[in-house]
Order: C-alpha cells, then structure tokens, then sequence
C-alpha cells in the first residue's frame, strides 16, 4: 500500500524581520538561544522549517512564545510573506482548477492566494477578533466565507450558519448577534463554525484555547477533536500547551527561536524527547 | 408648485452673481488696490500662494480682492487658474537652507551660530487694537515707513547664509537619518497623480505644502495634545526667500527666476531606536510658500507623525492625514451637499417607505 | 518669431489671461485625462487614477465630470447638461454656461440631439444611442467606501476581487431590514470582475447601464478616478438569489404635468392642498411629451 | 465674444481611438487634417514628456526621431514603455513581454499600435467577444497574423492585467483591441 | 565660443536685481536694445515652472509651482533666453535680449551705456536693500554670555 | 512476524549533563505469525520499554525492529518514516498497558468504536460491535454513555483492551493489561486474546502472573539486567 499524498508540504520556509546577512545563521536558532542576529540585527521568526500535514492527520507545532510556531501558521494561510521557502498545496474542490499540485503556491498571485485560502483552508485565531468581524453578526461571520465561495442566497447561507452553530454548540438563536456579546468560549465556536464553513482540506488551529477558563478550555478542544473526527479534516495545531497537542495531535514538531529542534509521533516527543529543549519543556511541564 | 425649477435657473444665477458683487461695491469707499492688498495684507497673500501652490503674488492679491477676503476661495481661483496654463518646466532642486534669511530661531539651543533673528514677527505685540491704524492717511503711512528704516542705528550686517541647526546634531550623531523605506526614484507629482498609498516622502511634503493651514494646525494639534506620540521641539525656524533657478536650455547653466518667500520648519522629536542602532532624535519637517509659521510647523509635526509603522490615532495614518487637510478638496465636497438631491433622496424615501411596511 | 523692434513697438503688457485654452484645460492635462479614459474604457469598471486640475468650480460640484466633458469636446459636439434630471437646475446651467464659455459649442435639451451629455444622479428616460457618450459626475467613486474607509485596502479588495465584505454589507443589511436598503448609488458589478460605484443614479437607472448602446464615462474631481462602462457590458446589480435587485415602485402614480407613468418621479407637496404629487424627474422629457400630446 | 483659443485637432483624434476602444473590432476613419501619417496623429493625441514608448524592430527607422520630435515622449525598453508601436501585422513574439501592469493598477499596462499598410485576408475561424460587442463578432477585417492574435490572448489572460492595442490600418482607419477583449481563434 | 567674463558677471547682476526693478526701470532699460535690427523674438509665453525644493535629508519634492513668463530671442544666430518670475512679458524679453548680447562677439561695446544705466539703478535699490536689512539684522537677539577668562 | 535485533535502548538526560540511563541491554527475539511471545524477567529490566520501543514511543538507540506490515510489506518499525507508523498505529499495531491513556470527557462507547471508524466502518456498526464487545467484558450497560475516566480501575483496563483489540490488530502488544483485574474479569480476558491469537494476531507481552503467561505464550523470552547483559556478552 502506498501512503497519500500529503495535502500540504513545507519545504525551507523561512522568514525574518531585517535585511538579512550572511552571518545571521551563526548567532541564531536553538543553538544560540536566541533568534536574533547580532550583525545585522535582524529577527529571523522561522528559519528553514520543513513540514508535511497527509489528508485526516493532526499535526501538531509545540514552542514557547517567539519560537516561530505562529510564524509558521502565518505564512501557510499568506497572512505573512515568506522570505523563503516553498509551499505546495494539494487544492480540492474550486481551487484545483487553478493551483496544479506541482506549483508552489506561495509564488501565487495575491488574488489566487485568496482564492486558494477560501477553497482550501479554515483557520482559527488565538484572538476571536482576529477571526472575527466583531460588528458583524454570528451568522454573518460564516456567511463571509460562505459569500467568499461564491454562494449567493440568503436563506440557503443560513441554513448552513444554524446547521454550523448547532454543531459548535452555539445556541441558533443567537446567530443574529453580534460575537462582541459573547463570551470568549462562544466566540471561538463561532471561529470554528466560520473556519469549517467551506469544508476546508486544511485547517489550521492558532493558539486556539489559550486564553481560556480551563472548563472552557476543555470544551472548545473537546469540540474541535469531535469535529476533527467526524469531519476528518487534516489538522495543523500550534500550541505553547503540551496538554492540548497530546490531546489533539499524532505528530508533533517542536520548535525553538525560529528552528525546528525535534519531530516525532506525540508520544514519542512527550515520553522519549531527545532534544535538551524538548526534555525541559517536557519535565516542567509534567511537573 | 414646490421646489423643483423646470425654467429659471439661468437667470437666478446670474442674479445671484449680481447680488455678490453688489455686496462688494455696496458701501462708499474707494475700491481696494491689488498692490494694496499684495502690500498690506501679505500674510493673507502668502496664505493663499500656499494653499493654492502657486506663487504669484498679484493674483493672488487679485483672488482675495474678487473673493471679498475668503482667502480659501481665493486659493481656489489660483488653482483652477493653474489649470489653465502650460507647465514650462522645472526649478533645479534647491534646498532652503540657502535662503536669504529674514527670520531664524530656534528653540532647542539659546545660543546658535548666526544668532537667533527675530524678523518681522508679531509674536511679542499684544493682542491690542491700534486704534491709531484706523485713522491712517496717506502721509502718516509714509512718515511710518521712513520713521521705521531710520530709526534703526547701523546694526552688525546678517551673514550670507546661516548654518543649519540639524545639520549640528546630525554632525554629532544625534538624530537619525531618513528611512531607506521612504527613498523615492521619482520625484510624485500630486497634480500631475492621484496620492496612492503609502505615499512615498515627496508625495507627502508636496500635500502638505499646499494643504489648508487649519486642517494642518488641527490634526498636528490633536497630535501634539496627546492624540499621538511626537512632542516637538523646535530645532529650527526660518523665514526668508529661497532662490529660484531654471536651467537655461541653450548656455545650459543655472540661471535664476527669482525669489520666492518661504517658511521653513524643522522640529525634533523623541528617540526612536532604529533596528541595531543607537537611539537618536527624529525629524520632522516643513516647507510652504510664504510667511506661515503654524503651516510649516504644523506640516513638520505630521510629517514626523506619520512615520508612525502602525498608525494609532489620526494624525499618524498618513492616508487620512494627506486625504482630509486639501482646504479645496474640502471646502467643495462639504458644499455640494448644498446641491440638490432630489433624486437620491426620492430613492432613499421608496426604501424607508418600503421598510416600514416590511415591519409592519 | 517677430521682430525684435516690430514686437516693441506694437506689444503692450497684454494681458494673456484674457483668452483661455479651447475647452480650458490645459493641453497637457487633456492628454492625460484621455490617456486614462482610453484606459478606463480597456478595464471596464476599474477606477483609473488621474492628476484631476482643479476647475473653476468647486471639488465635489461635477470638477470630474466637467473635466471628462471638456477632454471630450470639440466644435462639432453639441452638448447637454442635467442635473436631477432637469436642465435647468442650477448646478446645471452652471456647468453648460461654462462649457459654452469656453467653447462656444452648441447646446441642447433633447437629449436624442445631443452628442455629449453630463450629467448629475440621472440618466435620461430617452434610449441613449451609438456614439452618443453620456458623462456622469461623480462624489464618491469608491463602492466600497462604506465597508471600508482606507484607500489603501480598497484598492487591494479591488485587486484580488476581495469582494466578500460589500455582500457580507448586503447580508447585514436583509438580516436586519429584510431587504437591502440601499436607496440610490447601487453597487453593481461590471464585467464580472469590478464591484462600481454608478455615481448616485436611483435604483430606477441601473438597468440601463446593463448591455447599453452608450459608451458611459464617469469622472470623479475631487478623488481623482475615472471609469468607464464601454457599451454591451454586462452590468450587474448586486443581489441575492432569493433578494433580487428591485428598482423604485411608482406604481399607481403618474406625473402631473405630462401624465406619464413610466419615468421617474420627483414627489412634492401641494402648497395649496398639502397633498403629495408627482413630476418627472427628466424636465426635458416631461416637456417634449407635453408638446407631443399637444400635436 | 470668443474667450477661448481654436480648438486643437487632436480633439478629433481622440473621439475617433475612444469610439474605437469601446467598439473593440469595428473600423473607424481618423480624421487627419494635419497629419500625413495616423501614427503621428494618435501619438501626438496621447503622448508627451509624461510617457514613454518603444519602437519595435521591423517599424519605420524614421518613426522613432520623428515621434520624439513631436510629442518629446520618451524612449524606453520594451518591457518598461507604456507604448509599443508596431510596424506591420506582428511583432514576432516581442509584445509578450510589454507591460501588463499590477493587480492593484492595472491601469499601468501598455498600450500597443501596430502600423500596417492593408489588412491581411480575412480569418474567418476569428471570433471576438467582451465588453463594446455584442455578443460575439468577427473584426471588420482582419489586422494581426494568428500567431498576434495568440499572443494578445495569452497576453490578457490575467485581465485585468493585459495590454490594449490599437490597428492604424492603410491611410486613416484605426481599430481598437482592449484587453478586456476575448480572442477565440477556431 | 568666447564670452567675455565680465558680461556673464554683469548679466548675474542684472539677474538678481532684476526681481526688485519697476515697470518703468524695466522700460528704460529694454529701450537700450530698441535698435536691434538683426533681433527676432518669439512671442514671450507665460506658463508655470514646478519648484523643485530639499527637505533637510536633501530628499526632493515638489513645493509648489510659481508663475513665470519666458522670453526667447535670437540675435544673428545667438539664442537668448529667460524665465523670469510673474506675468511680465516685457522682463523676460529684456531678460532674454541681455542673455543673447552678453555672449554676442560685440557684447562690450553694445553693453557699454546699458551697463552705466544698470550700475545707477543698482545703486538706488542696493540702497533701499541695504536698509531693509539693517532692519532685519537689528532683531537679533544678543545674549550677555561671559567670556571664558570672566569666569 | 517481528523479528527484533540487537535492540537496546539508553535514555539521555540533558539537563543532567548528558547522564546516560540504560532502558534495556542488547536483545534480539522472533515471533513468528500468529504465535505469542512474553517478556519475561526480574522488574527493572526494562520489558516496558521493550513494547515501547516497537510501538515507537520511545526511540530505539540500536537495533532493528522487522515486522511484516500488510499495509507496507516488510519494514523496520525502529526506522519508519512517522506517517507510517502513524498508519501502522491505525491499522495493524495495538497497544494495551496497564494505564488508561485515552482522552478525557469521552464515552466508552465511543472510544472503543474510534479505531473502528478510523478504519472507514460506519458510526453505527461501529457503535454496535463496540458494544458488544464491551458486554462482554463485563462493562454494564448503564457505563456506555459514561466517561471512562470516573471508572474503576479494573473497568478502566477492561475499556482499554476492548479499544485495544477491536480492530483486530496484526500485532498485539500487551504491558500488564490485566493488573488491576478480578479473576473472573481476567478469564474472560485471556479468552478474547486466545480468539485473537486464532484468527492470527501476533502478540508481545508482558503479564507479571506466570499463571496468564503460560495461558497466553507460546515463547518465553527472559530479559537480564543491563549488567548482567554486560557480563555476559562482554
């Protein structure tokens, strides 16, 4: 039997705040415990990473704030521009008759980029207001994408938003609300519901329960594996928390000022971790 | 029948016309000479060749005579008069620390080389009315004038030129150069180009050049009150003539218009510590035809203001700086709602109308 | 070239003011204004940006649509001016006394007659032809001014057809109104590919710029934008499958004047009665079906 | 009293290239009082010290000093001029590479003239469609090789992004080709 | 060809007295060249030149554009030209004339009176000037600062 | 089946400069389909790890592990690219310890049926071998909607093994599934792992009772102390 191929590859992405010099390499990364250079000053957030999400997988990112986990979230989903690196996308429904696999999207126009961002992926912020249209209504929020896919009556977009918020638990009459007025839980159901309303290939999870009362925090995740499963969408995860990447996550990637120091099946990364950086992040987590 | 005129606009226009300049010949007195206007009220002169961007004193003198001292009516009449005529050409840069000084001062240092020059300044007059002006004649106006020139004793002459005080503290290591981010290949041109953003620096000092001094002095206001980041000091404060020069097209060498009055303003602004440098003093800066102070100032602290990377109050967002200070571009969009809108507003009552029975 | 002594003699300080350009403007500004219009007519919806000289009346009183018309005329024009319909309104006269002023072109109310008409939030109830170019004023050019205010981000919601926040604003407007409540200014999409602004027309007037025989110029002063719709482009109201577009209902309601009851309505009170009545919008047109029935 | 200056005949000029840009394949005649060659004519309509252009290899030597004689347009690389002008029914590829423009100003692309003494026979398998036509139509006749005809399709793919051309055919016809222009070739 | 140093420094004098000349000194002067039989001009066009300033980085933008009238003359194959600053004809076409003469082989001696009117109204407003700014140099503000060897 | 050489494992304590703990000594082994191995030896030498090793949680220091995959032909588990042994984990390797090590705030229905839906069965069929599958191992009915986490712990084990051996798994490793388990509980146990072992499924074990072991194995394999591993082979 021959493995699938993956739905998204990640080769080399790179990104940095600053001009960039030759000598950046030597004083950046784990190794140096830092991600600055002292050169030339500049920030490298997410040096060289390499990443492969298959279709129904979980692939989790685990780091400290400044690691360059979000970096890398930011860069696949064209919220940032990669400075390197090439990206590559297996699109599906819409976006498969404009994005050949073999075509690094990142080279995309800014306009295939969006095309390509609203066929094939969901994200969900740490911050509701960063997904969110907060003046807008719940529904209207899922509507956005659903409008962004090219649909066009009103009634049928509602059915969809009540049939989404039912599955993410928020209640349906609330769906002409605004999300300012809900609790921070509830706004990120209906991050969730938007980011799974075009039956994304790829969704992509920023920090999503940070934030959180942990009896909020247990039920968004809760939700999240539940839909994960019954909607067997692949899954990129990035959390500073070991506990939500053990819950959630097969595989998992470790990240350190901008590198990726280890990688490995979840439990093998929490239970057998080989990296200085990943044993302490280990111990004192488990602690 | 109500308010709509199927015939009789033409001649209510032209009434209309009549009747403004009946309010200008109304009264008794003798008609106002443009040279007088040019001569006496330059401050008003210099403001509209500002904001209109055209330095022509006499017409712009003539433009507050027909416009009856509505000075951003008459800046208007310059620029549309602009319209009219060819562009020749284009001055040899030239930069304004040449200028034949009238007035420098600044207020980061007491003692600068050159001195600090007063000039002709009303900032120390009391705000009093001289009832004296209200009965000048003729010979009184004279005797002030030779009065003036003659009292003065012979005083230490002004230098050629004065050296610049930014240039002091740049020597030193002081102050921070201009971002690359904002070096420019060519020279904008708003006249001649719709302002798109970001907007590179010369786009911006043009702008803000011929921008109306109150909507400058409002938004670097709110800036300077606490709406904003930049506390200013003034490094330095100009008033002078700047020279001219084209390039004669068959010697092929300089050759010099004339003068044109100028102010100029450099403030300083707090440190900001660029990536991997020290920290240093900021610039701002401020250049506008004639003797206007609260422009050039104004203009300085908002061209330090919209530096800001991630603008958090108006005065920073450089679009809505550049968007919102045009005192033409302004005046004519707040008038037009004096237009008729009869039709958009029969629309929009076919929608309320229609609202109201969907509730009901 | 003179000579030298002849010119000294005879020369004066004359003034050069007295004569302007044909058509005022600058021949320098023209050629860009027809450089752009020529591209605004390649990129049908697409909001050209231009130097826009300032005219002799104020920014926001018709300075695009006037620079457009005087870019576009020459002797052999004969032109319109309306406003709210009517030609006589005074922002009207205003903008024709200047044309004339400044070119001594013929001048018309019939809208058949005309080569060149500007206008102001109508377009004529007469079929408009080939080769005839209707030239509409324009405040805001933006459509999506009111879903988001900065230039910068329209302009790249333009680039990648990032449409999603104007239909989002229509979805808003039903979910709250039932309907979409906007009156006149109607968004429309134009080739498919740009949302535009039909300057303030009602809703009456959008099915008229849809597969039309005109070429339509639309030129915006004071924010320096000229579009175009060429004729036969498709233009599209923005709607919902199941909240279609729907123009102003004057049904049951005809004009006073000519009696028609298939044009647009200005409504005004009776002084005498206080009662409601009802005129054509189109003076022009109310007039000429008077005389006809007179015949 | 007249208060104004005779009007300028590139006036004229003008009305006829945008009647014929918005009537994308329909002939028009210029009307060329003052000019010899349509080509002066519509370059002094449009150009000056503000824009640039490029004489493609195969066009008239004179074209170029004669055009920077009267318009003082200037001249620059193909790939960087707002107006290519071309001698004859193709350019040989060369106009793949003028500019397109930017999706956030499309507006920048160029503008091509091919100068031609007679159309070329008709292509009766040439269809062309889009905004300022009618359904679908076949040009008037026939100015560019199909080989053009290609290029000016492939060029306009990414409409908005895309050229406009102008034909300047024999003594004084013009035909106008926008990018917003579909080209079905068979 | 050769250009005698001495007219060029004439001509920058004129040029930067040129701004503060009347009508009439404008008159008296273009009545030196009045005889130029072998002079043609072209009809003086007034139009607008865009100013060019440096901001205090030396970074150029556009300050404004200011009214200027230009003269052209051609005296036996020499061009002269001038833009001058307002809607003044009859200055750019003096302007213009001095440019050509000053580099015309004859210069000196065509110069000769032109030059003698020119020093005396140079002299008249020098005068005026110089008063103007003794003005302007009385509002300098003196410090009373200590000498180093006071302290 | 498996065939495991020269593994061994040696953990690496950065933090503690590099201190170097032995896992387990050098060992090699064969179980051949169908059959059933034990690990057999004194506690502390590291049987646990052992498992741990071939289902890849910890990472083999030396050594090759070969096992017959249906999905992938013959592959060496130590050396697999994570996809799959991610696949493998799906399809063909089960793993039961002695722990509960499933998510909280999920039935027990729905746990043991998950591996059954990962492998494309329907929620229902699903649902319902789960079920039964469940009954009997004894777990009440009224317990199917409940989270395992409040479960005694024998129940908890019970749980397990049912998610456990499901799916039917190739290979069965087992680490003490039945410590905290009744006699009764642990008789119905052995008889479901002897069904397995009938319809062809490999196992490696681990049962501290000698009485299970010998029910189960079919091989015993001691395992020796990483010295006296030392002494012997050095």
């Amino acid at each position: 039997m021959i493995m699938s191929r993956p739905i998204l590859i990640a080769n080399h992405l790179t990104k940095r705040y600053g001009p960039g010099c030759p000598r950046c390499r030597d004083h950046t990364g784990a190794q140096h415990n830092s991600n600055q250079c002292q050169a030339c000053k500049t920030v490298i957030a997410c040096d060289n990473v390499n990443l492969r999400v298959f279709p129904r997988e979980v692939v989790g990112i685990v780091g400290e704030s400044g690691s360059g986990k979000s970096t890398v979230i930011k860069l696949l989903h064209f919220d940032l521009d990669a400075d390197g690196g090439e990206v590559f996308l297996e699109a599906n429904g819409k976006a498969k008759e404009f994005i050949p696999a073999e075509k690094n999207v990142l080279e995309l126009s800014t306009f295939r980029k969006r095309q390509l961002r609203n066929s094939v992926m969901g994200i969900v912020y740490q911050h509701p207001h960063l997904g969110l249209r907060m003046n807008i209504s719940a529904g209207g929020n899922i509507a956005e994408r659903l409008l962004m896919s090219g649909w066009r009556h009103v009634g049928d977009m509602r059915d969809r938003s009540a049939l989404l918020l039912t599955r993410t638990e928020v209640p349906v009459e609330r769906m002409d609300d605004l999300p300012r007025n809900f609790s921070g839980g509830m706004q990120q159901r209906v991050q969730i519901s938007k980011a799974l309303s075009n039956e994304p290939a790829l969704l992509l999870l920023d920090e999503v329960t940070t934030g959180l009362d942990v009896s909020v925090q247990a039920r968004v995740l809760d939700l999240i594996r539940r839909l994960q499963q019954e909607l067997d969408v692949a899954t990129l995860v990035v959390s500073h928390d070991l506990g939500v990447i053990r819950m959630l996550t097969t595989r998992t990637l470790v990240m350190k000022n901008g590198q990726v120091v280890e990688s490995g099946l979840t439990d093998q990364v929490l239970e057998d971790p080989q990296h200085p950086y990943t044993q302490l992040l280990v111990s004192s987590a488990l602690h | 029948m109500a308010y709509v005129a199927v015939k009789g606009g033409r001649e209510a226009i032209e009434n209309a016309a009549r009747a403004f300049r009946f309010e200008q010949v109304k009264g008794e007195s003798s008609p106002l000479a443009v040279e007088q206007i040019r001569e006496q009220l330059s401050l008003a002169v210099d403001r509209v060749m500002g904001e209109g961007a055209l330095y022509a004193p006499d017409f712009a003198a003539l433009a507050i005579k027909q416009t009856s001292g509505d000075l951003l009516e008459a800046s208007f009449m310059l620029r549309a008069f602009c319209t009219t005529q060819p562009r020749l050409g284009y001055s040899l840069p030239q930069s304004a620390a040449e200028m034949r000084v009238i007035r420098r001062i600044s207020a980061a240092f007491k003692e600068i080389p050159g001195g600090q020059i007063l000039g002709p300044t009303g900032d120390y007059l009391l705000r009093l009315l001289n009832f004296d002006l209200a009965t000048e004649d003729d010979a009184g106006h004279r005797q002030v004038r030779e009065r003036l020139l003659a009292e003065i004793p012979s005083a230490e002459p002004l230098p050629e030129s004065f050296p610049k005080i930014v240039e002091m503290l740049h020597r030193e290591g002081l102050l921070m150069r201009e971002d690359n981010s904002r070096k420019q290949q060519d020279i904008f041109d708003v006249t001649r180009e719709a302002l798109s953003f970001p907007a590179s620096r010369s786009a911006a000092l043009q702008s803000m050049a011929r921008a109306e001094t109150g909507g400058l002095l409002a938004l670097a206001y709110s800036n300077m009150r606490g709406f904003g980041m930049v506390h200013p000091t003034v490094g330095e404060l100009r008033v002078g003539y700047m020279p001219v020069r084209v390039m004669n097209p068959y010697t092929e060498s300089p050759e010099l218009v004339g003068e044109v009055k100028v102010t100029e303003a450099e403030i300083i602004s707090e440190c900001r510590e660029g990536s991997g440098e020290k920290p240093r003093f900021t610039l701002g800066y401020g250049l506008c035809f004639g003797h206007n102070e609260t422009k050039a100032i104004s203009m300085a602290v908002l061209d330090r203001s919209t530096l800001a990377a991630e603008p958090s109050t108006p005065s920073e967002d450089q679009e809505f700086v550049l968007l919102h200070t045009d005192g033409i571009e302004a005046v004519g969009f707040c008038n037009h709602f004096k237009l008729p809108h009869y039709v958009t507003f029969q629309s929009a009552l076919d929608r309320l109308r229609k609202s109201q029975e969907e509730k009901e | 070239m003179v000579k030298f002594s002849d010119w000294f003699d005879s020369s004066l300080n004359a003034s050069i003011h007295a004569v302007y350009s044909f058509a005022f403007i600058d021949e320098g500004a023209k050629r860009e204004i027809r450089r752009k219009t020529l591209k605004a007519v390649a990129i049908p919806g697409y909001q050209v940006p231009f130097g826009s000289r300032d005219m002799p009346v104020a920014r926001g009183w018709g300075t695009g649509g006037l620079q457009l018309t005087l870019s576009l005329i020459g002797t052999d024009d004969i032109l319109k001016v309306i406003d709210q319909g009517s030609d006589e309104s005074v922002n009207a006269v205003n903008i024709r006394q200047f044309v004339e002023r400044v070119t001594s072109v013929q001048t018309t109310e019939d809208t058949t007659r005309a080569t060149v008409i500007q206008t102001r939030h109508r377009i004529p109830e007469e079929h408009l032809k080939d080769g005839q170019i209707l030239v509409f004023q324009v405040p805001i050019p933006e459509p999506l001014r009111d879903v988001e205010p900065s230039e910068r981000e329209t302009r790249r919601m333009h680039a990648e057809a990032d449409y999603s926040r104007m239909w989002l604003f229509l979805y808003e407007d039903i979910v709250r109104y039932r309907e979409i409540s906007i009156g006149a200014r109607y968004p429309v999409m134009v080739n498919g590919r740009y949302i535009m602004d039909p300057s303030p027309i009602p809703r009456w007037d959008v099915p008229r710029l849809h597969q039309a025989d005109t070429l339509y110029l639309f030129g915006a002063g004071r924010e320096k934008r000229i579009y175009a719709i060429p004729p036969h482009t498709r233009v599209e109201p923005l709607e919902f499958e199941d909240h279609r577009f729907r123009v102003e209902d004057f049904s049951g309601r005809r004009c006073t004047r000519c009696g028609r009851d298939d044009t647009y309505l200005d409504e005004l009170i009776d002084d005498a009665s206080g009662t409601r009545v009802y005129t054509c919008s189109d003076t022009s047109y109310c007039a000429k079906t008077e005389r006809e029935k007179a015949v | 009293m007249q208060l104004h200056a005779p009007v300028v005949p590139t006036q004229a000029i003008y009305r006829q290239m945008l009647q014929a840009l918005s009537h994308p394949g329909r002939l028009y005649s210029l009307d060329l009082r003052e000019w010899d060659s349509p080509l002066l004519a519509v370059c002094q309509t449009l150009f000056d010290h503000e824009v640039s252009y490029c004489v493609l290899p195969g066009g008239n030597n004179e074209w170029e000093n004669e055009i920077f004689a009267a318009t003082k347009a200037r001249r620059a690389p193909l790939s960087e001029a707002d107006y290519l002008i071309v001698g004859g029914h193709e350019s040989r590829g060369k106009v793949s590479q003028a500019k397109v423009g930017e999706p956030t100003f499309p507006d920048q692309g160029a503008t091509v003239f091919y100068v031609m003494d007679a159309p070329l026979a008709n292509n009766s398998a040439l269809r062309l469609s889009g905004p300022g036509i009618e359904r679908e139509a076949c040009p008037a006749v026939n100015p560019l090789t199909e080989a053009e005809w290609r290029l000016l399709r492939d060029l306009n793919a990414e409409f908005p992004l895309g050229a406009d051309a102008f034909c300047l055919i024999g003594e004084n016809q013009i035909m106008g080709l926008p990018r917003s222009t579909k080209i079905r070739i068979g | 060809m050769k250009t005698s140093i001495d007219c060029l420094e004439m001509e920058n004098r004129f040029r930067e007295l040129l701004p503060h000349l009347d009508e009439k000194a404008i008159e008296r002067l273009l009545g030196f060249f009045a005889p130029l039989a072998d002079a043609k001009l072209r009809e003086p066009q007034t139009g607008l030149v865009m100013i060019t300033a440096r901001d205090a980085f030396g970074e150029k933008f556009h300050l404004g554009e200011i009214l200027v009238s230009v003269g052209e003359i051609e005296l036996s194959g020499i061009q002269g030209h001038a833009t001058v600053m307002g809607d003044d004809p009859r200055k750019a076409v003096l302007a213009a004339t001095v440019n050509a003469v000053c580099r015309h082989p004859e210069a000196e001696q065509r110069l000769a009176s032109f030059r003698a009117e020119l020093e005396q109204i140079a002299a008249a407003v020098g005068e005026k000037l110089a008063r103007e700014r003794n003005l302007i140099a009385s509002t300098r503000v003196n410090f009373d600062s200590m000498a180093p060897e006071e302290m | 089946m498996l065939t495991v050489s020269n593994l061994s494992k040696t953990f690496t304590i950065h933090h503690l400069g590099g201190k170097q703990i032995t896992g387990f000594a050098p060992l090699s082994f064969t179980v051949e389909k169908g059959k059933s191995l034990a690990l057999s030896g004194p506690s502390g030498t590291g049987k646990s790890s052992i498992l741990k090793c071939i289902y890849r949680t910890y990472l083999a220091t030396t050594g090759t592990i070969e096992y017959e995959s249906a999905c992938f032909g013959r592959v060496d588990l130590a050396e697999l690219p994570e996809p799959e042994m991610v696949r493998l984990r799906q399809r063909e390797i089960g793993y039961v310890t002695q722990f509960l090590r499933v998510m909280p705030r999920v039935s027990a229905r729905n746990l043991v049926a998950e591996p059954l839906l990962r492998a494309g069965a329907d929620l229902e069929t699903a649902c319902r071998k789960a079920e039964a599958l469940l009954a009997r191992l004894r777990i009440p009915a009224e317990l199917l909607d409940a989270y395992p986490a409040t479960f005694s712990g024998g129940e908890q084990q019970r749980v397990n093994i049912a998610r456990a051996i499901i799916s039917r798994p190739h290979l069965l490793l087992l680490d003490e599934p039945t410590a905290s388990l009744d006699k009764a509980s642990i008789e119905i146990v052995v008889e479901l792992l002897n069904e397995l072992r009938g319809k062809g499924t490999t196992m490696v074990m681990i049962f501290h009772d000698p009485d299970i072991m010998n029910a189960l194995a079919d091989v015993i394999h001691h395992t020796r102390s990483a010295e006296t591993a030392a002494a012997c082979c050095g």
